[in-house]
């Protein structure tokens, strides 16, 4: 551990920042134009995130305040430890339960802080959020650990790096089919998206956890919001879609990963959540399950490609 | 170094002076008690020719190592149970002094038909008692079986003296195994059943409920522990050395005793009454203690009773006070009864826990021995039901307790205010009794080495050669 | 110094906090505290002598690694718990009984995990039993302590068949010598398996014997709970660590059928593992007794420690006895600071309290990293065992486990937030206004826990250092440490470096916040209502049906619950029916029974 | 449908002292009865079938001094709807509540009451406001009540066509 | 229109102001009739998204206040409560002759006539009611009074809380109401 890691890690911080709030902007106007709609100007997320900023706040105790700045602290440092194209800010702690259980951390604080304001709408929301979660992560997570008991190794870039040169044929998700469509799928969960974003739902339970956060907490909701973005859609697209050889490869990936789950959950309506639940421990548990079992005992996909 | 005659004699002797002298027949009582239990720890075990003629012809005491326990025993039980109920023995005083000779009698006599006298002695005393109560119907239920009972064990003694030519303990023991099974069924048979009835083997103890669920402090732990346990050693002794079974008998003796002893163990699972949860646990115990007899493990018996028979004496009296002190003995009317008489509850605790098997308590060594026992001989499916009905046991006696100790509905922390009213339960006295029998318990259970050198005096008993669990063996070879 | 001595003085201490207790109950429990506090020091200078034989009486010790590593765990919840002790006295009915309790219950533990023979085994194994029962009364439910004994007594039962069926094979008390007996005879080593396990399993509540754990635990005195929890819980760990290193139970099974390399006996104990973390978890999820609540999670992590410690390998071994400690101490604290709660409030229902962190933040706090670590978060403790054991599976391949595991974990941020959210957060009621933060004797054992928990969090190195010597000691293979840095096959973890950086994005987040402008600090009762005007902070309270969702998913019950209770109606019907057939008041009942025995034995003679 | 109707207006003018009838639609009729006979009433059209009290109401009859109370009753499996009228002393108006027949009257005559005073005995949460948060005046649908003053003494006017924002404090922005 | 035209706001305001024009997040309150109209205004016909704007869920998450139509004294109450709930800069547009002078409810017991003695308003958009084009060109006008400076309703409220608060009292005699229904 050096002062230059931590000069890389907040290279990463702010290169994810600005790269992931840029590609919201753009999938805004994507959604815009689904819509038939002139939609927003591009760089959009960022007027709002610092005009959020700017604006007056209120707080309803120390819990408020602390919970968002642990939140937003915590996703902070499982950004430092994604890796980016090969790229990490301090190697070998790409470990992947690392990642998805120090990603944990910012929803406590997240949760905390909303519960924290009193407002039984926040709970309610997320109340739904943790299950939302208990719903998409335990489908993901046995596809994670088949990814693990193949290569032998819980490194996100390692099996990132095991996944390049053989070109398309050499990712996970096509590798392995089943998992690939499960993390997908999970994808939509993680981000919130359609149909799965009952737990914001803005006209049913007033956005939920967001609800009493103005001003500043709302900005820190926002950066927070699209930090978590960059951790689970580059986790998904290190695991399955064969992370990417260099940065820009990396990044075009990137764009079209997360505009094609954007353009998919725009014409989706929306799960209750425990049709959430139904839904993701119907489909994507069985899907998981099954592949589990063929690498596992039949060991396809693990080595070679067939 | 003395004579085992004394031991009947004695209270045969006070009991006609207590006739005389009705005013001091209490104290009589006592002193006949009281010189019994020292006379108890002095005799030697061998065989005393009474009347002159020898055996076979003549009647004799034999006194082996297994009577040796029984007769200091139930001595000893005899004189705690008449000092902790001095103030109930009052016109009971003959009575109780014949039956002390007739238990004697019993326990010490090598003849046949001398047993079957010293037992209508002891019975016609227990009818007697029984009818203390006032609860004549269970009196007449009780002298009914009883004499149906008797007069089985004496059919089958008539049979075996038919066969034999001899009644004399030893002497059919060593002639019997020349007849054939046949020959000897009807007889062991008439004999099992009529001493069953007082063993309280299950399908012929229906008149136990009526007598002791209304017996008192005296009465009850006298039935429970004193006749019971002589009962038990009785039976130990004609199924062990004198009678020989057939694989066949053992195997439906051994079924008997299994369901007396499951069916008990449930029955008392169901009561509510705390004389009826005991008196049920008694037959199960019985059950299981004949069970012990018939497979052989007669240490492992003998230990048992001990324990069995300590521990009801003290549930008994406390469970007799319960009656005399609160005219209830459903145990949840009594909720939180310890609270105010805490020496008592623990004394009652102790022994409840050793009934069960707690370790460091005596029964604990009974269950032990009974496994080590029971795997000894191969037998792998009695120690099984032994653990499944220790665990039902264990579940009402910890219900019963938990209900004495802890007041207070379900869902309340349990406070003092929620008790039952406050009322002295023993005299100062009689807790103090309690308590030191209940610390024997303790001792006898954690001083292993010393109970088995004192039950056993280094010999087989009634030549049971099975293991039993001795400190050293836990030490490996160290 | 001998361990003999150590028992003895601690049964001394004992008898006269008893004593003590009898003349000032007060003073008897903290007398509970410094024994306990003694305990742990003497503990901790056996350290040295371990190797030590010991014998007394009937009872032979062997003082081994993992015996000490077992104590010291149970020694530390006992030390913390006991700071509880002198607020209860008031609200026990037997406070000198309850002191004396206490700490037998722990020289039953300490006893026990000593033991050299089963005999010994089996004693102080039914003294903790007995003793606890009697605690677990002087709370608010007889019937738990009923349910708990009964529980307990079938384990116990059925282990001591077991332990006496081994001493009849191999003609030895000695645990380690004796199982040896039993290789060469797969059927014998399959019952003993089973039979022996049981205890431990009806200990740490896995599946079928789940039931006590929720009922004992939610309604023990508030002081007894964390070490119900915290201690009493782990002894089934120690009995599965017996059945895998003793026993040696992948010897004994090496020639069964397998999967993923896991001999069937040990798998089928290990899906019972995963069942009860998945019953556990959704329990949890449902309760709404935080007690209770914390219970179930205890089912659960059960059910983590002892697939680890099945598992008797280098990673997931490991994870499994890090995850008894770092359990262990996070359901203590958790226990005592809902203990806490309910000393000052009186309740422990969750519906019925909220904002309590504005009254005693402190306790929040405590309460906050204690789930942290309960929910395997870094940087905690429990994130670094449950580490260990999913990489352990992920090693084995063992993907049914492995999902029950996933669904634990995830599901246990459902169950920890339930109580954050809310007992300490949420809208303050007007009838806890008045509510004062814990006194400092009652933060004393909070501190520690704390401490500890980060400690094990920071540095899992403290404990895994012993944790290699267990593993040693068993025979297998050491898990590695290479600095703060854990290194296993298929992964490595630096936790210290994982909360340095975790601290670093806390602190960036920190200077944008404190850089902004400053916040206006508005009441709680000004949240948004739709523009409705709410004057009742009940009413803003979201506490009851926290997962409505999940409990409608979830409403079918289990059949399991009231199997006991069934079990119990038929032994009741047939005890009616044996008392109504044999116990007639009438003589012609019973005369019939003697000529039908008579007849029976009569025809089975003959024939 | 018209059948069922006639049969029950029948039946109730047999019963009831119906001082008139007036037959609304065909689902609908009305009925006027003293004010001595309304529970009367009510309760019997609660036995053959009225369970529903739909609304209570007032009109205002100021020429005649004069409150009229309407009770619309329906009856769910003939569809059918009565509205039992009676008239109450406009002075002190004061009537007996029914909430006896209907215990969902509590409402109806507590909204009666403050929009146009009428009390009702026995009813004590009938005096506690409803839909009016604040009210400082004799009840608003009296006919004698002038909305306008009312308006003009509690809501300000704009006075001028020219300003665009208002004056703050009596300074010009 | 506007009044005044002094700018004495400093490079930071002034930067502040720039984010607050292109961003606004309204919290559109249906108390009257005007609600209708702003679906079309927000959707593929108008898109009010162009301008930064989007409709946001609770009044601490958005910058303006719509007031669609009239008020009565109960729904004032409300919109003073929401107002207050805001943070700042907030702003209030206000639709159609109602807000402005009552409409044709002129001489209702139960509606108030001049909005802007209780809340200050920024902006009132004439008509009964205005049309979309009416609304999106209020909106532009809104930003660029933003864009100056000159949208300082919410300061007028904070400088002349008293003035307010009096108004309010005066017609409503308790803005947070304590009643049965509330407590």
């Amino acid at each position: 551990m050096t002062v230059m890691n931590f000069v890389y890690g907040f290279i990463i911080l702010l290169a994810a920042f600005i790269f992931q709030t840029t590609i919201t902007g753009f999938n805004r106007k994507v959604t815009a134009r689904i819509q038939k709609r002139y939609g927003p100007r591009w760089y959009q997320q960022f007027l709002d995130i610092f005009k959020a900023l700017r604006k007056s706040s209120i707080t309803h105790g120390w819990i408020f305040d602390f919970g968002v700045i642990m939140a937003l602290g915590g996703i902070m440092a499982t950004v430092i430890f994604i890796p980016v194209a090969g790229f990490e800010a301090f190697p070998n702690m790409d470990n992947v339960y690392i990642i998805s259980y120090l990603l944990a951390i910012g929803m406590l604080g997240m949760a905390m802080s909303a519960a924290g304001s009193g407002n039984p709408w926040a709970s309610i929301g997320v109340s739904r959020a943790l299950t939302n979660m208990l719903a998409y992560d335990i489908p993901l997570m046995i596809v994670i650990f088949t990814l693990i008991f193949a290569f032998d190794t819980a490194s996100v870039s390692e099996i990132a790096a095991m996944q390049q040169g053989m070109g398309i044929l050499g990712w996970n998700a096509i590798r392995m089919p089943l998992g690939g469509i499960v993390a997908f799928i999970a994808l939509f969960g993680m981000l919130g998206k359609k149909p799965f974003d009952s737990f914001i739902a803005p006209a049913e339970i007033a956005s939920g956890p967001m609800v009493e956060y103005g001003g500043k907490h709302l900005g820190f909701m926002f950066i927070l919001h699209e930090l978590m973005t960059f951790i689970e859609v580059s986790l998904i697209l290190n695991l399955f879609f064969g992370g990417g050889s260099s940065i820009l490869v990396y990044a075009i990936k990137y764009a079209i990963l997360y505009t094609l789950v954007n353009i998919i959950s725009q014409v989706m309506p929306r799960y209750k959540i425990d049709q959430a639940v139904k839904f993701f421990y119907r489909v994507p548990l069985v899907f998981a399950i099954i592949q589990g079992l063929v690498v596992i005992f039949l060991g396809w996909g693990v080595s070679v490609w067939f | 170094m003395n004579n085992p005659v004394l031991l009947i004699i004695i209270p045969l002797l006070l009991a006609f002076v207590s006739v005389i002298i009705k005013k001091a027949g209490k104290w009589i009582l006592l002193l006949g008690v009281l010189i019994n239990t020292v006379l108890a720890f002095f005799i030697t075990t061998g065989e005393t020719i009474i009347g002159g003629f020898l055996p076979p012809a003549g009647i004799n005491l034999v006194v082996t190592q297994f009577t040796l326990v029984g007769v200091i025993l139930i001595n000893s039980l005899m004189l705690l149970t008449i000092i902790m109920s001095i103030d109930l023995v009052g016109k009971y005083s003959v009575i109780l002094l014949t039956a002390l000779a007739g238990i004697n009698g019993m326990l010490l006599t090598g003849d046949l038909f001398n047993l079957f006298i010293f037992m209508e002695i002891t019975v016609i005393a227990a009818y007697i008692l029984s009818a203390q109560a006032k609860k004549y119907h269970h009196t007449i239920t009780y002298l009914i079986i009883g004499s149906v009972g008797s007069t089985f064990y004496l059919l089958g003694i008539i049979l075996l003296y038919h066969l034999t030519g001899s009644l004399n303990m030893a002497d059919v023991a060593a002639k019997l195994p020349l007849l054939t099974t046949k020959e000897l069924l009807v007889p062991i048979l008439l004999i099992f059943i009529g001493i069953g009835v007082e063993v309280k083997l299950l399908p012929v103890s229906g008149w136990v409920k009526g007598v002791y669920a209304h017996a008192n402090r005296l009465i009850a732990p006298l039935f429970a522990s004193i006749i019971a346990g002589t009962a038990l050693f009785v039976f130990g002794k004609l199924f062990v050395s004198v009678l020989p079974l057939s694989d066949t008998l053992t195997m439906l003796i051994l079924v008997m005793s299994v369901m007396t002893f499951v069916f008990g163990e449930f029955a008392a699972f169901k009561q509510k009454q705390v004389k009826e949860i005991l008196l049920f646990s008694s037959i199960g115990q019985a059950g299981l203690i004949t069970a012990l007899f018939i497979s052989g493990l007669v240490y492992a018996a003998v230990i048992l009773i001990i324990s069995n028979v300590v521990s009801k004496l003290i549930m008994f009296t406390i469970a007799g006070a319960f009656t005399e002190k609160y005219q209830t003995d459903n145990y949840h009317s009594l909720s939180g009864v310890f609270v105010h008489n805490k020496i008592t509850g623990i004394a009652f605790t102790i022994a409840a826990l050793s009934m069960t098997g707690i370790p460091l308590l005596i029964g604990f060594y009974a269950k032990l021995n009974i496994l080590i026992g029971f795997f000894h001989a191969g037998n792998y499916v009695l120690p099984v039901i032994v653990l499944l009905m220790t665990i039902v046991e264990g579940a009402y006696i910890i219900k019963l307790l938990l209900a004495l100790w802890a007041p207070g509905k379900e869902g309340q922390v349990s406070l003092e205010s929620f008790a039952v009213e406050k009322k002295q339960l023993l005299s100062v006295k009689n807790t103090a009794i309690c308590l030191i029998v209940a610390l024997v318990l303790i001792v006898g259970g954690t001083l292993i080495d010393t109970t088995s050198k004192i039950v056993t005096n280094g010999q087989p008993l009634l030549g049971d050669e099975s293991p039993y669990f001795i400190i050293s063996q836990s030490k490996g070879g160290e | 110094m001998t361990f003999i001595t150590v028992l003895i003085t601690l049964l001394a201490l004992s008898v006269v906090t008893y004593l003590v207790s009898l003349i000032n109950n007060k003073l008897g429990a903290y007398f509970t505290i410094v024994t306990s506090l003694v305990t742990l020091l003497l503990l901790f200078l056996l350290k040295n002598s371990i190797g030590q034989l010991a014998s007394i009486s009937l009872f032979t010790f062997k003082l081994t690694t993992v015996g000490w590593y077992f104590s010291m765990v149970m020694v530390v919840v006992y030390f913390t718990s006991a700071f509880l002790n002198p607020f209860w006295m008031k609200k026990m009915i037997y406070p000198a009984a309850y002191n004396l309790f206490y700490l037998v219950s722990l020289i039953g533990t300490i006893g026990m995990f000593f033991a050299r023979d089963f005999i010994t085994l089996f004693i102080f194994w039914e003294t903790v039993v007995w003793t606890s029962t009697f605690i677990i009364q002087m709370g608010k439910s007889r019937k738990s302590s009923y349910v708990y004994y009964v529980v307990s007594a079938i384990g116990s039962m059925v282990t001591l068949f077991a332990m006496m069926l081994v001493y009849q094979v191999s003609g030895t008390l000695e645990i380690s010598v004796a199982f040896n007996a039993l290789t060469g005879q797969p059927v014998l080593a399959l019952i003993v398996f089973f039979t022996f396990l049981l205890a431990g399993l009806s200990k740490i509540g896995i599946f079928p014997f789940h039931v006590w754990l929720p009922m004992a635990h939610g309604s023990a005195p508030h002081t007894f709970s964390p070490v119900l929890s915290g201690g009493l819980v782990k002894m089934g760990a120690f009995i599965a660590y017996i059945s895998v290193s003793a026993f040696a139970a992948y010897e004994a099974f090496s020639s069964s059928f397998t999967i993923m390399g896991i001999p069937a006996p040990i798998y089928i104990i290990m899906v019972l593992g995963a069942i009860s973390i998945v019953v556990g978890t959704v329990m949890a999820i449902r309760q709404d007794d935080a007690k209770k609540l914390l219970a179930y999670s205890s089912v659960a992590n059960g059910g983590y420690i002892l697939i680890g410690i099945l598992l008797f390998d280098q990673l997931a071994f490991a994870g499994g006895m890090l995850h008894l400690v770092s359990h262990a101490i996070a359901s203590a604290t958790a226990f005592i600071t809902i203990a806490i709660v309910a000393h000052r409030t009186g309740t422990t229902k969750m519906s019925k309290l909220g904002g309590m962190i504005h009254k005693m933040p402190i306790t929040y706090t405590v309460y906050l990293i204690a789930i942290i670590s309960m929910a395997g978060i870094p940087p905690m403790g429990g994130f670094v065992s449950k580490w260990l054991i999913l990489q352990g599976l992920a090693d084995h391949g063992l993907l049914f486990i492995a999902a029950a595991a996933f669904f634990g974990s995830i599901g246990s941020f459902m169950y920890v937030f339930r109580p954050l959210s809310a007992v300490f957060l949420g809208q303050l009621a007007p009838k806890h206004e008045n509510v004062k933060e814990a006194s400092i004797m009652m933060q004393i054992p909070m501190y520690l826990l704390t401490i500890a928990t980060l400690l094990i969090g920071v540095f899992p190195k403290i404990i895994l250092k012993v944790i290699a010597g267990i593993q040693a000691e068993a025979g297998i293979q050491e898990i590695v440490m290479v600095g703060n840095t854990i290194v296993v096959a298929n992964g490595v973890l630096d936790t210290f470096r994982v909360f340095v950086v975790f601290g670093y994005g806390f602190l960036i987040a920190l200077v944008i916040f404190i850089l902004r402008r400053k916040s206006r600090r508005v009441t709680l009762m000004d949240t948004y209502t739709s523009a409705e005007f709410v004057h009742t902070p009940e009413l803003l309270h979201y506490s009851s049906n926290f997962y409505a969702p999940f409990e409608r998913l979830t409403k079918k019950p289990y059949p399991v619950l009231n199997l006991y209770e069934k079990v119990s109606i038929k032994i009741k019907e047939i005890g009616h029916m044996a008392e109504s057939l044999f116990s007639s008041p009438k003589p012609a009942v019973t005369i019939f029974w003697i000529i039908i025995v008579f007849a029976i034995f009569f025809l089975g003679g003959v024939l | 449908m018209m059948n069922s109707m006639n049969n029950i207006m029948k039946q109730v003018d047999d019963v009831l002292n119906v001082l008139n009838k007036e037959v609304i639609s065909n689902r609908q009729f009305a009925i006027d009865i003293n004010k001595g006979d309304v529970h009367q009433a009510l309760t019997y059209l609660k036995s053959i079938g009225f369970t529903q009290l739909s609304i209570i109401t007032c009109v205002d009859l100021i020429a005649d001094n004069k409150f009229q109370l309407i009770y619309i009753l329906n009856n769910w499996e003939l569809g059918l709807f009565v509205i039992v009228r009676t008239d109450i002393d406009r002075d002190n108006p004061s009537y007996v509540t029914v909430v006896n027949i209907f215990p969902g009257a509590k409402y109806y005559e507590r909204e009666v009451h403050e929009f146009f005073g009428v009390t009702f005995e026995g009813n004590d949460s009938s005096f506690k406001p409803l839909l009016l948060e604040i009210w400082d005046d004799i009840p608003p649908l009296r006919k004698d009540f002038d909305p306008q003053v009312y308006s003009d003494r509690k809501f300000e006017k704009r006075d001028s066509d020219k300003i665009y924002r208002s004056k703050i404090g009596g300074v010009k922005l | 229109m506007v009044l005044e035209n002094q700018d004495n706001r400093n490079l930071w305001e002034k930067i502040g102001d720039y984010f607050s024009a292109n961003s606004i997040w309204m919290k559109w309150y249906c108390t009257g009739c005007g609600a209708i109209e702003l679906p079309p205004t927000m959707t593929s016909r108008f898109d009010m998204e162009r301008l930064g704007m989007g409709p946001m869920a609770t009044p601490r998450q958005a910058d303006v206040m719509l007031i669609t139509g009239y008020l009565s004294t109960k729904t004032l109450r409300r919109v003073i409560y929401s107002y207050e709930q805001m943070q700042d800069p907030k702003y209030i547009v206000a639709f159609g002759s109602c807000t402005i002078n009552g409409g044709v409810y002129y001489d209702s017991y139960a509606t108030i006539n001049q909005l802007d003695k209780y809340i200050p308003v920024d902006l009132y958009i004439a008509g009964c009611m205005p049309r979309p084009e009416a609304v999106m060109n209020a909106f532009a006008d809104l930003i660029s009074m933003i864009k100056k400076g000159q949208a300082n309703g919410w300061r007028h409220y904070q400088e002349n809380y008293e003035w307010y608060k009096k108004n309010q009292l005066d017609s409503l005699e308790e803005v947070i109401i304590h009643d049965e229904f509330h407590e």
